[in-house]
């Protein structure tokens, strides 16, 4: 089902934990829905310079979370906004239909956490006007 | 390749080895048709005949009432729609259960759009359903009770005899769809009053493709699949002679020292539980502790989910199953686990994995011990159960 | 035991060595349930997928057109009741044949009680359907045409093209019945404007148990097996991998040299419709000269009954089949056999030897040889022979 | 599906063919439904001294012809009219149950053949007030 990436990501995600002192932290998904991301950054000089998730999900969620940490790396604030969930998923060698909803819960994730630092921060960041973090990335599939 | 611990046999089961044997002569040596005249058709067809009457015999039934399909899911669409089309002149009402497979579900859903009516008995915490419920339901327009005799998912085994004893009191056909009972758990289709009862081979070390309908002499039932004058024309197409000779070979060896297997396997369950309690807290085991299939475990591990527990177990050699959305092909978890009452999150988090003959202690323990380091490495990057801590 | 010369490839063909190879893993090696998370499902996933796309391309349809059922019958309900039921806000009208297979007759029959409308388009004497009637019979409300591909009878191959345009043409759904014509022909579905097709895999040499259904993307048909997710939602229930692994296997090997296979078998038949009529007389070819499937010979021996035939065959070692009430579960002779214009006393004396890769021209020449004896000892003992004898 | 029995008398009918002086013919059946049988008697007082037939049908019919004229011969004109369609199926150590018919058509034959021996002899045979020789056996089962 899972492309070997994928599985790779999942049995040895990059990035997993906590950011004490985080600039931003992204919370998207709901447990409902059995998906939860939550991603924590740190931002120096327009600059990702830390990022570290926690993911309550399937394996495609981790991996997506784990792919998505490691493509904002060391990125700047704009290079991080233009990744999307497509860019997730290929990066991964594909997710099947049915679980692309989770590269687009690492999309989410990802904005979510720079919209957190943008409002504490007051930095302005392009492109997240008309972000809603609360949007069900279940409903894209 | 490291030995697979095979924990699905609720998913499906290997075929035996000496069912295997006894199919092989009817693929390309005894293949005739049984439809036909010549001496190659007519040992096929005694072949039939033969396995039928081994399977009429393991329930109490007679070969006449034994029909055979391609599955469990035919043999339930079979029974729910058959019935429900051959007696709506004396009702449109059914009642069904909220735990039921997706086979009489959304058999019974199709019919409601077709206006019949259905009542979807609800289960308590154990997932047994409710008997007065039931005698409430029943109005002059009911022609149908199906209920499972044991859960796929939780293994919990229905009170078959009490619903049998309600539905012919009140002259209402009964069905259960036993296709995980049988081979587990002895049936008598009249001790129990049991009109239609629906069995799968796969799930009793049978091949897959075959699977069975008993229908009571009397019963009046529609076919299903239509067209030649096979099983006596009530379920048409050529049958599948390799597959049924299996089945009748499968069901012959699984109800063999029963009594002596499933002892062995409550051990062994009951081990896995504990196994899995004493090392591994924020757990909770699904289904009724007793009333349950003896070879079923199903738990929630709390604030992780299912199938990144299954895809860990999968590396480590170990094939289970799960109620969380992400198995089930919807978003929604398990039917079954909200039915009982779990809320969603937990509901994802649930592990079944169901235990056959070929299992041993030492693979129970194996399993206890990489789950322990597997929740506990799943847990560790759960955003749930940091907040569940951070909120201690 | 004398060497059976088996003649009745039409009825079922023994499943090849080959084929029986790929499939055995599945068994209880490879045996997981495709919907499984773990290795062992995904892998048998993988077999299922790829036999998907194996008998999608014989074809040259998507693998995602490919639908598993239980067999031709099965696949024959899915498609006219599937269709029919899905469609009926457009119209409620059906056309199709008199010499189709029960599987389809019936189910119109069927339909025609749930309030459709069904024409049987009629046939000429060598059971070719009347395209003028076709065209006619055409209305606002037809939303099915269903003609079978070649006939399992008496061999004649339907004017498929033709009707595709037609359908194509005023927009309806055409569905084949191509149990009998799947891999003794080539078929292109999108040159032939074929919408759904139906095939059985034990009839050309793959197991019994498993078939499928063809269904070009975008066509509106409801499922018949409902329940569980598997085929994509639109047929539940376990799969049967090794049957569809088998199937796939089947096809492939079915038309790996198909024209030099078919040139060998019209010369054998050709020889055996020679044989016997330079041998016998009073016999008369069933279904068209040209236009008939590579192996099929049916022909009707006046003044003796088919059964009778048969039995006696049986005894020298020879499997054929006949259309004579006696072997049809019925009163009546074949529906074919009346169609093309027989009356009844001639229709229950035919014989139908299909032959098949197996057979040799030494066979032909042995069942030629035999064929006379029977007949002429049958003749002498048949108070219609000697009525004709007196007669003339 | 036919009993080992049957097999023997349709491989070897017993008493085929024709009496050309027969003092009794019987034919019964119809082509349209598959099978006829046609039942010579040679009758010498009150004897049936000489019995054969001829048979257009399935294996059963054969059979059900062969073992009924085994069982008229050489009995008398009451016994022959005390053969049942059962006892001929049973002699055959039993018939399918489609197949009943052929054994009610055997018994249609002997006692069709006795009715034209009756008719052309002017001997009145006890039993044969209701037999209707056009009674069609197809309706039985
Ligand atoms: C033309 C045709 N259609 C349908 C069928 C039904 O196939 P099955 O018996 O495999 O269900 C057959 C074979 O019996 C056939 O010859
Ligand atoms: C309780 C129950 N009913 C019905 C079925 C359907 O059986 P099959 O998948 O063999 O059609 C299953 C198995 O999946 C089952 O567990």
């Amino acid at each position: 089902m899972y492309s070997e990436k994928v599985m790779e990501h999942f049995h040895n995600p990059r990035n997993v934990g906590e950011i004490e002192d985080a600039d931003g932290i992204g919370n998207v998904g709901n447990p409902r829905c059995g998906d939860i991301m939550k991603m924590y950054l740190k931002i120096e000089d327009d600059t990702i310079v830390d990022v570290k998730f926690k993911t309550f999900g399937c394996g495609s969620a981790i991996a997506s979370s784990s792919m998505a940490t490691e493509l904002i790396k060391g990125k700047t604030i704009d290079e991080a906004m233009n990744i999307t969930n497509k860019a997730v998923a290929g990066a991964l060698d594909g997710l099947p239909p049915i679980k692309m909803h989770c590269s687009i819960l690492a999309e989410q994730a990802i904005k979510s956490a720079l919209l957190d630092y943008s409002q504490k921060s007051g930095v302005h960041i392009d492109g997240l006007e008309d972000f809603d973090p609360t949007d069900d990335p279940h409903d894209h599939h | 390749m490291k030995k697979l611990i095979y924990m699905d046999n609720a998913a499906t089961t290997p075929t035996r080895q000496e069912v295997l044997d006894d199919m092989l002569p009817y693929f390309n040596i005894q293949y005739g048709n049984p439809s036909s005249v010549y001496s190659l058709g007519s040992r096929s067809r005694t072949a039939v005949e033969k396995s039928r009457e081994i399977i009429g015999n393991m329930i109490n039934a007679g070969e006449r009432e034994i029909f055979f399909t391609a599955g469990g899911t035919e043999a339930d669409n079979w029974a729910v729609r058959g019935v429900a089309y051959a007696n709506k002149d004396k009702g449109n009402h059914i009642i069904t259960s909220k735990v039921e497979h997706q086979g009489i579900i959304h058999t019974c859903e199709y019919l409601e759009k077709q206006g019949f009516a259905v009542t979807y008995l609800d289960v308590d915490e154990y997932g047994i359903v409710d008997l007065e419920q039931l005698e409430e339901s029943i109005t002059d327009e009911t022609i149908l009770i199906s209920i499972m005799f044991a859960n796929n998912e939780i293994g919990t085994v229905q009170p078959i005899k009490e619903i049998g004893e309600i539905a012919k009191e009140r002259n209402i056909y009964f069905h259960t769809d036993a296709v995980q009972a049988i081979g587990n758990i002895r049936i008598d289709v009249d001790e129990l009053n049991i009109d239609m009862l629906s069995m799968a081979a796969h799930k009793f070390h049978g091949p897959k493709g075959i699977g069975a309908l008993y229908i009571r002499r009397g019963v009046k039932i529609d076919p299903l699949i239509i067209g030649g004058g096979q099983e006596r024309n009530r379920r048409a197409g050529t049958e599948n002679v390799p597959g049924i000779v299996g089945m009748g070979k499968a069901i012959e060896l699984a109800y063999e020292n029963l009594d002596e297997k499933n002892e062995k396997l409550i051990q062994l369950r009951e081990r896995l539980i504990k196994g899995i309690f004493d090392n591994i807290d924020h757990v909770r085991l699904n289904g009724h502790p007793t009333k349950r299939l003896p070879g079923n475990v199903n738990i929630c591990f709390e604030f992780i989910e299912g199938e990144s527990l299954l895809l860990s177990l999968d590396m480590e050699g170990i094939a289970g199953s799960s109620g969380s959305a992400c198995t089930s092909g919807t978003l929604e978890p398990s039917h079954v686990l909200l039915s009982i009452g779990l809320p969603h999150e937990i509901a994802h988090g649930s592990l079944r994995l169901s235990l056959g003959d070929n299992n041993t202690a030492e693979e129970v323990d194996y399993v206890v011990e990489k789950l322990v380091g597997i929740v506990s490495r799943l847990r560790a990057m759960s955003p749930l159960y940091e907040q569940f801590k951070g909120g201690n």
